[in-house]
C-alpha cells in the first residue's frame, strides 16, 4: 500500500503558487472540496485559473475566490448564481470560458486517461465551436477538444483511505471522480478517513493511483442552494 | 385559452411513451414529471449524476449530497442509480436517453434552439444543454410561443446565440402543438380555444397549417 | 423503474442472426458470458464476427463457436492459448484483427458513450497503425481508432436487478461493463438476480439505462485457465 | 555466469522504488515481484483490472473471478481494488504507472521492441504490451541476451513486427544490464562474471563501454 494521506489541509495544498490552473470537483454547491477552497483563500494565491463546472454563490465555494479577487480565469458550463461573477465578468477582470458540461467532463477524463483530445457533437454550429477543428463522421459533424492541463485537482469524496482509494456519496460524485488523476497533482478531502481495507476492493470508485494526497476534512457545512421539499399529507 | 406552464407539462407529458428514459430541464420540462401516466415505466435522468430520480423529499429528509440538475434537493425510485459527470454524458452523447425536453428563448423552422446566452446582458452558461441538443434524437422544446414584448419566439432564424444546429423536432407552447421539419412549423394541435390564426398571427416562422388541427387534450 | 428482465437466455438471444458482429465480455475464461456463448452454439448462427479480448480455449467460451465454425472474423487482443483458433487462422478459414488491449478497450467505451472515433497512442509504428489516419499532438504522435459498431453485446455480471443494473466482482469485471450500451442490444447473464431496490444506487458499476435485457443465467461453469496456489508452510 | 531468470528478475527489482505502482508482464516479469525490497511500498497492476495484486493464493483458496494478466489466480493486498479494463487502460496510458517490466524477442540500439509475433509462426496477439510500451515513460526489458541459436536480440534494428517505437529505456539481460539512448546500448553492469567482450560478442547492436563496468550486486 502506496500512502497518500497528509496531515491536514495546509500539508495537502503545499506547492500552489499564483498563475496556477486547478481543477475543483462539485456541481453547485453539492460535492465541493470545501476545506480546499477555504485553505486557497488563506494561501491567497494570485491569478489562479479555475476549472469546475460551477462557479460557487457570492459567499459560499469558489464565490470565496471571486471575492478576493484570486481568479484570472473561469472555465466552466454554467455561472448563473453569483452576481460577483457576474459583475467581474461583464467588466472585463475576469476571463471566462464556457464549456458545455459534458464536454468539460470528458476534457477532464481525456487528461486522467492520457487522450490528447477527443471529437465531440456538442457545440457544433454554436460559437463554442469557434476556430475549433470541426469534422463529419458517418453524416455528423464533430468538434475537437483537447484534455486539460492543470496543475493541482481538488477533489472531494465520502470516504477514503490512506491508499487513496475513494468512495462518493449521491450526486456530490459529480466531476470529482472525472478530476482524479486529471492534474498534476490530485489532493482528496473526505468526510471520513477509514482504514485501509475498510473499503470493498469491489466498490472503489476512484483507485489510489490516481490520488497523490489525501486528508481527513473537517467541519463541512454542505450547504443546499435550493431546498425543495414536499410536504407530508 | 392559451395554455400555463403546468397546462404545456401536461401536453408534453403525453408524448413521454412507456420505457422511456427522460432527461428533463430546468424550469417547465421539470413541471413534465408531474402529470406522466402512471401506469407506464419512466426513468428520469439528470446530468448532475442520478438516474430514477423521484419526488422532492418530505421536509427535514432532504439531503445535500442528493440533488438535480437544477440543485434541488430530490428522492431517487427504487432501481436508481449514481455515476459521475463523465458517464452520464456518455448516457446523454451516446444516445441512451430517449427523450430530452428542455426550455428555449427562440426556436428557427430549421430546427436550431438558443437557450443560453443574450449577448453583454444574460450570460449563464450552457450547462448540459449543447451536449443534449447535440445527441438527442428526440428533442421537445418547452416554450411561451411570444416574449413578453409579444414578439415571436417561433422563428425563420435564432437571433441569439445558438446552443444547437437543426436538433429541435417538436414544440410544446402556450398555443401550439409544432412539429419541425423541411424547415417549417407544422401545427399539429392548438391549445384548447385558441384558433389557427391567432398562432399565425404569433409565429414568426413558417408555419404549415394542413388540414384541419385538432385541440390538444388536456 | 424500466423492466428489462428477461426468462431465459432463449428470450434473451432472440434477434441474433447471421452476420452480425457480437461483442463479448470476459479476460480469458474470466467473466465470459457462458449462457450466451451456448446459446449462440444452439442457435448455429454463422459467419457472426466477434469482438472479445481473447478467443477462449478450445473446449470452452469462444472456442466452442470456433469449433462450430460459427465465427468469420475474431476482433481480439490476445488469442494464445487456442489450437484450433492458430489452425483456422493460418489456413486463412478465420480473419482476424489483433488490436491492442487498451485501445479494444476504450473502442467500446466510446461507443458507448456517443465518441465516433478516438486517438491513441497505441500502436503507433507498428503494424497496427497500418492504414491508419495518425497526427501530432504537443511532440507525441496518435494513431486514430474508430468506435466499435455491433449488434449485440453479451456480458456477465455477478448480480443485477430487473432495472438492469449491474454489479461485478473481481477481475471478472474486465471488458463487460464497458461493452454495455456499446452495442444496438446489450443483452445481460447474472449470477444473481436480486430485488430491485437490493443494490446500492451509490455502488451501481453500470445503470440500468445501458442494458436492455437481463436473465438468471445457470449452471456457471468458471473455469480456471492458469490454477495457480502456493502452498501453506 | 550468465544469470537465470530469477536472477535477471533480481536485478530488475533492484530498480523499483519507493511508492511505484508497477504493471508487470507475464513471464520473467513476474518474478520481480519475488525480490523487491520489503521497506518499500510498491503496488502491482495488472491490465486487465486490479491494483494491489498479492501472492497466489493458497490451494484450496483461489477464486475464479480474481486472476492476473496472466491468467493464473491471485489474492489482493489490503488497499487493492478492482476496475474495468477502459479504466485500466486510463492508468497505463495516463502515465499513472510508473514503471513497466515486460519480456521482449528483440530490442533495438533506437528503443524499438518486438514483442509480439513471428510472421507465419506465432501469432498470439499484443494484449496490453502496445499500449504499455507507448505510454511508459520508464519501461524495462527482461530477456535473454540471445535467442537458442545463439543469435543476438539486443540488434540495430528489429526484424520481427514492432510492438512500440523508440520506447525502450532500460534492459536487464542473463549478460547485462544496458540502457538505451542516443541510438545505442549503454553498457551499466556485467553479470556476475561475464566480461564485457562476451557481452560485446553477444550484441549486434551499437555496445557504447564507457570505463570501468562493474558487476552487478545481486
Amino acid at each position: 500500500m502506496i500512502n497518500k494521506k497528509v496531515k491536514n489541509v495546509q500539508e495537502a495544498l503545499k506547492g500552489v503558487k499564483d498563475n496556477m490552473t486547478l481543477m475543483l470537483g462539485g456541481f453547485g454547491l453539492c460535492g465541493i472540496p470545501e476545506n480546499a477552497i477555504l485553505e486557497l483563500v488563506n494561501l491567497n494565491v494570485k491569478d489562479v485559473t479555475c476549472i469546475s463546472n460551477n462557479a460557487g454563490v457570492d459567499d459560499f465555494g469558489l464565490g470565496l475566490l471571486l471575492q478576493n479577487k484570486q481568479i484570472k480565469k473561469m472555465i466552466s458550463s454554467y455561472v448563473g448564481e453569483n452576481d460577483e461573477f457576474e459583475r467581474q465578468m461583464l467588466s472585463g477582470e475576469l476571463e471566462v470560458e464556457l464549456t458545455p458540461q459534458g464536454t468539460l467532463a470528458e476534457k477532464c477524463r481525456a487528461a486522467q486517461a492520457g487522450f490528447p483530445a477527443f471529437y465531440t457533437p456538442a457545440g457544433y454550429g454554436t460559437e463554442v465551436a469557434e476556430g475549433k477543428e470541426t469534422r463529419e463522421f458517418v453524416g455528423k459533424m464533430y468538434v475537437l477538444e483537447p484534455a486539460f492541463k492543470a496543475d493541482f485537482a481538488f477533489v472531494k469524496a465520502w470516504k477514503g483511505d490512506a491508499a487513496g482509494n475513494l468512495v462518493f456519496k449521491g450526486t456530490s460524485r459529480n466531476f470529482n471522480p472525472n478530476m482524479c488523476g486529471a492534474a498534476k497533482i490530485t489532493v482528496v478531502e473526505v468526510e471520513e478517513l477509514v482504514e485501509v481495507g475498510a473499503l470493498d476492493p469491489n466498490h472503489i470508485h476512484i483507485p489510489g493511483i490516481f490520488v497523490q494526497r489525501i486528508f481527513q476534512g473537517t467541519n463541512y457545512e454542505k450547504r443546499i442552494e435550493q431546498r425543495t421539499v414536499r410536504q407530508k399529507k | 385559452m392559451a395554455l400555463d406552464k403546468n397546462g404545456i407539462a401536461k401536453r408534453i407529458a403525453q408524448e413521454v411513451q412507456d420505457g422511456f428514459y427522460v432527461n428533463l430541464g430546468i424550469g417547465i420540462p421539470t413541471l413534465v414529471a408531474n402529470y406522466v401516466r402512471e401506469d407506464i415505466e419512466v426513468e428520469f435522468q439528470s446530468e448532475n449524476g442520478v438516474l430514477g430520480m423521484g419526488p422532492f423529499p418530505f421536509d427535514g429528509e432532504e439531503d445535500a449530497d442528493i440533488i438535480n440538475a437544477g440543485k434541488q434537493t430530490i428522492t431517487t425510485m427504487p432501481g436508481a442509480s449514481f455515476f459521475d459527470s463523465a458517464t452520464s454524458f456518455a448516457m446523454i452523447r451516446g444516445k441512451h436517453v430517449d427523450l430530452t425536453i428542455l426550455g428555449a428563448m427562440e426556436v428557427a423552422e430549421n430546427g436550431d434552439i438558443a437557450n443560453w446566452k443574450i449577448p453583454d446582458k444574460m450570460v449563464k452558461g450552457m450547462g448540459g444543454a449543447m451536449d443534449l441538443v447535440a445527441s438527442a434524437e428526440n428533442i421537445i422544446v418547452a416554450m411561451m410561443h411570444s416574449n413578453k414584448r409579444g414578439e415571436s419566439k417561433i422563428l425563420k432564424q435564432c437571433s441569439l446565440p445558438l446552443t444547437g444546429v437543426g436538433c429541435v423536432t417538436k414544440v410544446v407552447t402556450n398555443l401550439a402543438f409544432l412539429e419541425v421539419k423541411n424547415n417549417a412549423f407544422h401545427l399539429l394541435e392548438r391549445a384548447p380555444g385558441v384558433s389557427v390564426e391567432e398562432i399565425q398571427k404569433a409565429t414568426e416562422g413558417t408555419l404549415v397549417v394542413h388540414g384541419d388541427i385538432p385541440e390538444m387534450m388536456i
